[in-house]
């Protein structure tokens, strides 16, 4: 099995399982915490996903993406996060 | 002859809203650079339009990349007129601008948005690149969100808030139909497209295509039944807004639908039906929708509606003397609506009203000044040989010889119901004694405005009623200049000529 | 082929914790387990799975960029599980009914409008 | 003539501007302006006899077909010297009628253009600069009605009359449009030659009914008269002026003008003989019930108009010479009354028939005037009236089969207006004076010599028809197509038939002046019938088409966005669908260029389906909103999968921020609206559902359509060589395309101040709008 | 492929409507966004997609060696989500302005400026 | 000043590495650049201090790696199993470290170790709050902290 | 939000962010990035340390109004796309490059210049927007 096949067959079917998991957790909730900590991690799979991408397809470009989902994928937690305990403060 | 003369336009525009923009809070500064700015402008633009006149159309390849690869401007004698018009009205709602727009609006990017606008406008009507077309709409709408809701009053909240959905959701149909053409044929430029369109095998999804385009510039003409945002709207903003928005906005989508309709799309019967029935209701429902109105400029917000359906109709009857019917229209209804929309204004700073059942006296306190204002009341009209006269020959004329006997009565029924709305209006704002209003106190009253504000309002309505006045009485030039535009348009090889150099 | 192996090797282990935390976010009983459970194991199983692309190009730019989200997430993954945890703590989340313990029940102490860290001290910013 | 024709309005526009100085005293001077181009006018009289026809051509909108081409023949000359001649009286009556009065100036304004726009139409020979002068004429009419312009009853009538008379003009601009269509020219005197193809042409009836509208309409024929009698709201100069011897003959004039091109078929004779001899007698049987002298004569002034295109309608020779014949008639002697109404108005203050009488003890002249204008008006000899009316019986005697109904009905007309003429101008000048006009005196020499002026020509002219005879008559109907030398005015024609008709007239008139008296009690019986009343009926129509305006406008316009959209997605939906489906059985999709499905993409898209719905199924904001941020990062990540790294950056970068400002502004909002109204739901969500099938059915056919990729393959292999960098998308932003980016980021710098000043701009109470 | 691609932005067209039909200025903006990204895709589907084949030209070369995916629906996408951007901050903001000053969240209620009489 | 010249050779640093380019030119106008930035950003002056770092940097990097690991595999075993062994509690940890960098960088390392998580720090900077999954012994959880991380961070840090 | 963790890791984030942003906006014409991104990037730093210092700190770092930047980042862009018309009268837009090649930047060129327009609009954009809509809350 070369390095793509195994790739392309173990890891990645892997990483989107991960993700679906993920997903579920974000579909049931309850509370928005979970949706926002599920969210943080759909992005972080994310980035798993785009590097293994990027080697099945010869891009390391493809990293440069990865790279600025972890810069600013955080903003977003901090902007969720702000926003929960500005709701409670109301 | 100059080609590269085709973008100094945008090129002032642009310069202008830069330069206000680093003035931001000086204004008087603001007004005097604006003002200057426009006057040069329109000098620019005459000297585009005289030299479109005499040697044909310009094209400019931006970047220097050869058509159609890079974005083209083109300034044939449809956009180069556009281009005129737009740099008249600019001088005119520029001038009254700095007289009538209260300084706490001046403060928050009134002029440096303005301009903006202009250099939108500009730049649709010179664009030979249909994406590039969508940019120019999205810079049009984006201030003309923004001139709307300046100053943020509730009734101009509420009324931004259909506007900018409906106008939103006219752009996404543009982006749609884009996508749509793009996936036909790989190409943008508006030139290169006539030929790859033609050569589509699929004649089915061409016409899904130019349907879309109908609807999505069809929202931005306000035509029925995809007016509903102007009669919510028109009305809330500063006088200036209004007459700027009066005069050119509704008019970009014509231009759009007639450029689309003439240089890419055949129109064919199926569209043609669509397109008159389109233009008769929205005749008629604009104009059914002047009669009950009180405000003065809901009025004239509904006149805009009822008049685009002329525009419509010369386009859907397709024949060179219909076209030129429309074109005239179009130059006609600018001049004349950007007008009206600063009469209004004028009326309101005198009367701190709107309501023409409480307005009154004009005639006897001001008779110059109605006098005045009865220039652009019954150009609107059409009262020959005012400049709405000359249009409908060409386009009842052209009805005759299209069998289009649904258009002429609409014509008739729109020119008759403006005739009566108007003389009503005449008769409530002018003759009537009106209600004693009660004073408004620090209400900037036109009475207590300085001479030079009362002149930078007055002069740009003396200005625009010469204009419609030689619109008038200069008929044989403006019909010769619509002919000449209807000929380019419906011979559509001399433009993708001039932009592919053939 | 060794470096297939070892990309092979790397990539797997990271891609294992990625799916631990997959499993823990859905099995854990409550908000703060799933942040305790996850938030780490993800960011190991990525930092892993980014190496292994850093092997599989070896290139020194690629590896620079690989080490620069490294770093960033490792800075940006706790911090963002604080905030959460501190804003679902603030904002009742629930706790597990088995939790022993709560040193913080009782901390926040509302002042005003806002809800300030414990043991409040009393100069303010003017908050984003 | 355009020299004559500009002079009215070059008057008027110096008048804007120098209206000060023609105050007061000066103001008979403006007279000098109607009689200058009466005598001019008159100088014409020799050649236009001698069979001439003088020509002017001036290109004005050639590319249209209109041009100012003037042509002078003899019904031109005949209106031209009514215009400028009873203008010069009426320009000096007004001098002192109005005297004083504050406006005058705008008055003679109004006047000048009126009498220029009413030559223009008379003079042309281009039928669209006829419609001009037309329309110009209704416009100064309206300025005239509504002069006491703070009445809201001379505002109504101003309105009323302009749009009756305003509806027909567009009338017959389609009209002339069409004719100019089917004739090859606007030109009158081409269309002449070109009579018989018009005719045959399909178009025959069109262009008759329409210019009959615009006929019937201007000169107030049943069931349009009514703007009339309404006009005479407008002071008294003005219904002397144009509401009874100029403007309503416009139509008389346009009907008589086009009798050699469309005359002579049935459909034109028997519709103007059934509509001018409905009009005659029923405006004449209601000059019986009116009070007011004014109403009494401009129902008789309509009774006449009704007898003109009765006249015309008969069509034979007889009938037009008695046409033009009535048309100076009537001008001398409704004129007359007119004047003398005027002064009666004046010096007393009423109208009122039921009060007037003895005003001859104070007003002599005057009322001379108004025993001459009634006797020509009657019909007596030797007055020109009697010649008018001998002709009327002449041509309707010869009408074979219908001669004995029509000449009934003729003499019926006539009586009445005897009747009508004895009650204006006899009436109030007999029996004894009321006390209260004991005071009554006469009024300044500018106003009574006018009518007196007038009355005298009826006279002369009855005495000596020669006159008139060749000089006008014959050439007039020689203009409308007839030999004109065949029938010789004269006053005595002997004992025959027609003689013993004006004698019965004149007995049956003058006994139903001596037994019925106007009285308010009869008028307020006739107004029990108003409700069948044309006024009422189109006044009505009028208050239903407003409901049904109000109608309308609601129903589209109701105020709600929700409506907005679904009308303008249900309309794309309908458009788009018919033409996507109707055309063709079946969707051509080519599945099997579609690249393979891998299970990654699958369960990226399936994400994205279900965030999507979960967006719409969300009850908290911050819920949908987080999962607008699923949607686009699982949008991002499919710009990894299909090669747009670019997209992948810009569409995480902005949907981070876009989650921010959410956040930011969230908060400041209420709780989430959700109102569950299941129906309304099933519809939006049909409605829908509908436009995203259209969308994806669209998408599908496209992607089945062959490629063309030339542009692109340009910037691919250029984007190095030329343009100097390698990430092509880039290359096309800052260079090919770089204009997009341009005015993309002016956009952005938009939406920013549109933000800064929305939220930090508060306007203070003083500089808000006012509410209406 | 394509068909699941035709099938979301057919979704996304449908689901932003549907949002912008409901009441409340929250959920409008919502649906203008969906639709704005449903737009975004359909220019990126019609104009054909290709995976793995980013249109950056390689490193050691001036022209494309292999396949690439066509670049310019990329830059128009791009030039469109931006414009999109500043027309949803925008709306974002009216509508928080629109809701303090109107005092509701609903647009049913907000329709004084189309009434007359 | 001294501070200021390290993070600038930082910073020109990182900006070489990423642009992958080391020429002059390119470590000139990093070093230009970041110059810049740090003019931009910098207020008051900062304390850390560098140069007796690097050995204990190595030795703590590996501290953590085996911390992560260890707890990694502890949570794996939770999350496998089908039975929950969690005795979660909420612990105030007193604190020693008293720089706001050495704080978070504590926070941070708890933070990041499966099954614990810093929820928040007090006020005067005297308590850290930590989550954990496995609090047998408070005394225990706070003293394994006291004398893991936080000695080793104080070790690097003065 | 009022915590010491995420103040301080914002201080050591901002400057990495800038950089980082700089290089993405230098490359944007070989590789994926550009102005706009870059510009993107930048102004989420500044939006993180908002977020964790409170506006009236980030205001101070800034110095001027982001407001400031757009008209200033137009004027760039738009006198880059003008100045061939300027200087060697060909159209608008036209590129216009310096011939020697060099570091980091590549081929030195006015689309560069209008990159980094683009780079300073999008700053100033974001910025004004955030910033106005934080202090109006
Ligand atoms: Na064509
Ligand atoms: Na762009």
């Amino acid at each position: 099995m070369t390095l793509d096949n195994y790739l392309y067959y173990i890891i990645l079917p892997v990483l989107s399982l991960s993700i679906l998991l993920v997903f579920l957790r974000f579909f049931r909730g309850p509370s928005i915490s979970d949706r926002v900590i599920a969210v943080d991690l759909l992005v972080t799979i994310g980035i798993g996903i785009i590097a293994i991408y990027s080697i099945l397809t010869h891009q390391p470009t493809f990293l440069d993406i990865a790279l600025i989902l972890a810069l600013i994928g955080f903003l977003a937690t901090v902007a969720y996060s702000y926003y929960i305990q500005k709701r409670k403060n109301r | 002859m100059m080609p590269q003369l085709v973008i100094y336009p945008l090129i002032v525009q642009m310069l202008l809203a830069i330069v206000l923009m680093f003035v931001w809070s000086k204004i008087s500064w603001q007004r005097t650079i604006s003002i200057v700015g426009s006057i040069l402008n329109l000098g620019i633009a005459v000297w585009l339009f005289s030299s479109v006149w005499q040697h044909g159309s310009h094209t400019v390849q931006a970047g220097n990349w050869q058509p159609p690869f890079g974005i083209t401007f083109v300034a044939d004698t449809f956009a180069a007129t556009m281009v005129l018009l737009t740099a008249i009205a600019g001088v005119a709602v520029s001038s009254f601008s700095a007289g009538s727009v209260i300084p706490a609006r001046l403060k928050f990017g009134f002029f440096p948005i303005f301009h903006f606008l202009l250099l939108g406008l500009n730049g649709a009507f010179l664009t030979g690149d249909i994406f590039n077309l969508y940019v120019w709409f999205e810079i049009i709408i984006i201030t003309s969100f923004v001139l709307l809701t300046i100053g943020g009053e509730k009734a101009q909240l509420e009324g931004a808030v259909k506007y900018f959905t409906l106008n939103i959701l006219a752009s996404i149909i543009f982006l749609t139909a884009i996508a749509v053409l793009y996936g036909l044929t790989g190409s943008l430029n508006m030139a290169d497209l006539a030929a790859k369109v033609a050569a589509v095998e699929n004649r089915t999804l061409v016409q899904v295509n130019a349907l879309l385009f109908l609807v999505g510039f069809g929202i931005k003409s306000a035509v029925f039944p995809l007016y509903f945002w102007l009669p919510a709207s028109y009305h809330t903003p500063p006088s200036a807004v209004s007459a700027i928005f009066g005069g050119l906005l509704t008019k970009v989508g014509v231009y759009a639908l007639m450029r689309v309709f003439t240089l890419i799309f055949d129109v064919d019967p199926f569209l043609e039906n669509v397109l008159l029935a389109v233009a008769v209701l929205t005749l008629f429902s604009g104009a059914v929708g002047a009669i009950v109105q009180k405000n003065i400029r809901k009025i004239f917000s509904y006149l805009v509606i009822c008049h685009i359906g002329y525009m419509i109709a010369g386009l859907g009857m397709m024949t060179e003397i219909a076209i030129a019917g429309a074109v005239f229209y179009l130059i006609h209804d600018i001049t004349v609506k950007t007008n009206l929309f600063m009469m209004s204004g004028v009326i309101y700073k005198i009367k701190a009203n709107h309501n023409i059942k409480k307005l009154g006296d004009f005639y006897a306190d001001y008779p110059k000044m109605s006098l005045l204002f009865a220039i652009p009341l019954f150009s609107l009209v059409g009262i020959p040989p005012l400049s709405g006269f000359w249009p409908k020959l060409s386009l009842i004329s052209a009805g005759w010889t299209t069998e289009n006997y649904m258009v002429i009565g609409g014509i008739i029924f729109a020119s008759f119901v403006t005739l009566f709305v108007i003389v009503k209006l005449w008769g409530e704002v002018f003759w009537k004694t009106g209600e004693k209003l009660p004073e408004t106190r620090n209400f900037p009253y036109f009475k207590k405005l300085t001479k030079m504000k009362k002149t930078q309002m007055m002069a740009p309505i003396i200005f625009l009623s010469i204009v419609s006045l030689y619109l008038g009485f200069g008929a044989e030039n403006i019909q010769a200049l619509s002919e000449r535009i209807a000929f380019e348009l419906m011979d559509n090889q001399e433009y993708i000529n001039a932009v592919l150099r053939k | 082929m060794m470096t297939d192996t070892i990309i092979g090797i790397i990539a797997t282990l990271g891609t294992l914790f990625v799916l631990l935390a997959g499993v823990g976010i859905l099995r854990m009983p409550d908000t703060y387990l799933r942040m305790a459970v996850t938030t780490k194991a993800a960011t190991l199983g990525i930092g892993l799975i980014l190496v292994a692309a850093a092997v599989y190009f070896n290139d020194l730019s690629t590896t620079t960029r690989v080490l620069a989200v490294i770093i960033f997430i490792l800075l940006t993954a706790p911090v963002g599980a604080h905030l959460i945890g501190k804003a679902s703590y603030i904002t009742g989340v629930k706790m597990w009914e088995k939790t022993l313990m709560d040193d913080l029940e009782g901390k926040y102490r509302k002042t005003g409008k806002n809800i300030s860290s414990p043991r409040n001290m009393d100069h303010h910013r003017d908050e984003l | 003539m355009l020299t004559a024709i500009l002079s009215g309005f070059v008057f008027s526009i110096f008048l804007v501007f120098a209206g000060k100085f023609l105050k007061g005293k000066l103001a008979v001077l403006s007279a000098l302006v109607p009689l200058a181009l009466f005598v001019y006018f008159l100088s014409f009289l020799p050649q236009v006899a001698a069979g001439e026809v003088i020509r002017q051509e001036i290109a004005w909108v050639p590319s249209l077909g209109l041009d100012l081409n003037f042509s002078l023949d003899g019904l031109s000359l005949l209106f031209s010297l009514l215009i400028t001649g009873i203008g010069f009286l009426v320009f000096a009556y007004t001098a002192e009628y109005l005297k004083n009065h504050d406006y005058l100036d705008r008055f003679y304004g109004y006047l000048g253009m009126f009498m220029g726009a009413m030559l223009g139409l008379v003079l042309s020979d281009n039928l669209l600069s006829m419609f001009i002068f037309w329309e110009l004429t209704s416009i100064s009419s309206f300025f005239l009605i509504g002069f006491n312009n703070t009445s809201e009853a001379s505002r109504k009538s101003a309105v009323l009359a302009l749009a009756i008379t305003g509806s027909g003009g567009f009338l017959l601009l389609a009209g002339a449009l069409l004719l100019g269509n089917v004739a090859g020219s606007y030109d009158i005197s081409e269309m002449v030659g070109l009579s018989s193809n018009i005719i045959s042409s399909d178009y025959y009836i069109w262009i008759v009914i329409l210019l009959f509208g615009a006929a019937f309409t201007k000169s107030a024929q049943f069931p349009f008269h009514f703007w009339l009698p309404g006009a005479m709201k407008a002071p008294t100069p003005v219904s002397t002026y144009l509401h009874s011897a100029t403007m309503v003959k416009a139509g008389i004039y346009l009907l008589l003008r086009f009798t050699p091109v469309l005359g002579g078929e049935d459909i034109w004779n028997t519709t103007l003989i059934t509509v001018g001899g409905i009009t005659m007698f029923y405006a004449a049987v209601h000059t019986l019930f009116r009070t007011d002298l004014k109403g009494v004569l401009a129902y008789s002034t309509i009774s006449v108009l009704g007898l003109l295109v009765f006249l015309i309608g008969l069509g034979t020779q007889y009938a037009l010479t008695a046409a033009a014949v009535y048309i100076v008639v009537h001008a001398l002697y409704k004129a007359t009354l007119f004047l003398i109404t005027g002064i009666i108005d004046h010096e007393t203050g009423t109208r009122d028939v039921t009060r007037l009488s003895g005003l001859r003890k104070v007003m002599m002249p005057v009322a001379v005037a108004g025993l001459l204008a009634a006797l020509s008006s009657a019909g007596m000899p030797p007055f020109v009236g009697f010649i008018g009316k001998d002709l009327v019986y002449e041509s309707t005697l010869e009408m074979g089969n219908w001669a004995v109904f029509l000449t009934v009905l003729a003499i019926a007309t006539n009586i009445l207006v005897l009747y009508a003429g004895f009650v204006a101008g006899i009436k109030p000048f007999t029996g004894p004076l009321p006390n209260d006009f004991k005071k009554v005196h006469l009024p300044g020499i500018l106003m009574w010599i006018p009518p007196v002026i007038l009355a005298l020509l009826g006279i002369i002219v009855g005495i000596f028809p020669g006159i008139i005879n060749d000089s006008i008559i014959a050439p007039v109907v020689n203009a409308v197509g007839m030999e004109g030398s065949a029938v010789h005015l004269k006053l005595w024609h002997g004992f025959n038939l027609v003689l013993g008709l004006s004698a019965i007239t004149l007995a049956t008139g003058i006994l139903l002046y001596a037994v019925f008296k106007p009285s308010a009690k009869k008028e307020r019986g006739i107004a029990r019938l108003d409700f069948i009343a044309p006024l009422t009926l189109i006044t009505n129509f009028g208050h239903g088409f407003k409901a049904f305006s109000n109608w309308w406008t609601r129903i589209f316009q109701n105020g709600f966005l929700r409506n907005y959209v679904s009308t303008i997605i249900l309309f794309l939906v309908v458009l788009v669908g018919y033409s996507l489906f109707a055309d063709q059985n079946e969707i051509p999709i080519d599945l099997s260029s579609f690249s393979r499905m891998t299970y990654y993409e699958m369960i990226i898209m399936g994400i994205m389906f279900l965030a999507i719905l979960f967006v719409v199924g969300a009850r908290s904001r911050l819920t949908a909103v987080v999962a607008m941020g699923v949607v686009g990062y699982a949008i991002c990540l499919m710009f990894v999968i299909y090669s747009a790294p670019d997209l992948a950056m810009t569409q995480f970068s902005i949907d981070t921020l876009t989650v921010i400002l959410f956040v930011l502004v969230l908060s400041s909002l209420p709780k989430y609206l959700s109102i569950s109204d299941y129906r309304m739901k099933a519809v939006d969500g049909i409605l829908s559902i509908s436009f995203g099938v259209l969308i994806t059915f669209i998408a599908l056919e496209v992607l089945g359509e062959p490629v063309n990729k030339e542009v692109s393959d340009f910037y691919a292999e250029n984007a190095y060589v030329l343009a100097k960098g390698k990430n092509v998308v880039n290359v096309i932003l800052v260079d090919f395309r770089g204009v997009d980016t341009l005015m993309e980021i002016s956009v952005l710098t938009i939406a920013a101040i549109g933000v800064f000043s929305l939220l930090k701009l508060r306007l203070r109470r003083d500089d808000r709008e006012l509410k209406d | 492929m394509e068909i699941l691609l035709a099938i979301i932005i057919g979704t996304l067209y449908a689901s932003g409507i549907y949002m912008i039909l409901r009441r409340s200025l929250v959920k409008l903006i919502i649906g203008i966004i969906l639709l704005g990204n449903g737009a975004n895709l359909l220019i990126f589907l019609l104009g054909r997609i290709a995976k793995g084949a980013p249109p950056i030209i390689p490193e050691d070369s001036k022209v494309f060696l292999d396949a690439y995916s066509d670049p310019l629906p990329q830059a128009l996408i791009l030039t469109a989500i931006v414009i999109s951007f500043g027309l949803q901050s925008f709306a974002i903001v009216l509508v928080k302005r629109a809701h303090k000053v109107v005092k509701t969240d609903d647009l049913d209620e907000m329709n004084a400026t189309d009434e007359y009489s | 000043m001294k501070n200021r010249f390290l993070a600038n050779l930082l910073l020109t640093f990182i900006w070489v590495a990423l642009t992958g380019g080391f020429t002059f030119a390119n470590i000139l106008f990093g070093f230009i650049l970041s110059y810049f930035l740090l003019f931009v950003i910098t207020r008051g002056a900062s304390k850390a201090r560098y140069f007796k770092l690097v050995p204990k940097l190595i030795s703590f990097f590996f501290y953590f790696l085996y911390q992560l690991i260890k707890a990694n595999v502890q949570v794996a075993w939770e999350v496998g199993t089908p039975k929950y062994h969690m005795t979660p509690g909420i612990v105030g940890v007193p604190l020693d470290v008293t720089s706001d960098g050495q704080i978070t960088m504590l926070a941070n390392m708890i933070t990041l170790t499966p099954g614990t998580l810093s929820l928040d720090v007090s006020e005067d900077k005297k308590v850290l709050y930590v989550y954990s999954m496995y609090i047998t012994n408070k005394e225990d959880f706070i003293r394994d902290i006291k004398n893991g991380f936080e000695k080793r961070i104080l070790e690097i840090s003065s | 939000m009022k915590t010491i963790i995420l103040r301080t890791a914002s201080n050591y984030m901002l400057p990495l962010l800038l950089i980082f942003s700089v290089f993405i906006l230098l490359r944007g014409h070989y590789l994926p990035g550009g102005g706009f991104v870059g510009g993107l990037i930048a102004s989420i730093a500044f939006v993180l340390h908002a977020f964790a210092n409170g506006l009236g700190d980030t205001r101070k770092l800034l110095h001027f109004h982001p407001g400031f930047l757009m008209p200033t980042g137009l004027a760039l862009s738009f006198l880059s796309g003008v100045s061939p018309l300027i200087f060697t009268g060909e159209p608008f837009m036209t590129g216009l490059w310096y011939p020697e090649h060099l570091p980091i930047v590549g081929n030195l060129g006015s689309a560069l210049f209008f990159d980094i327009g683009v780079y300073l609009v999008v700053q100033g954009v974001t910025l004004t927007i955030i910033f106005t809509i934080s202090e109006s809350t």
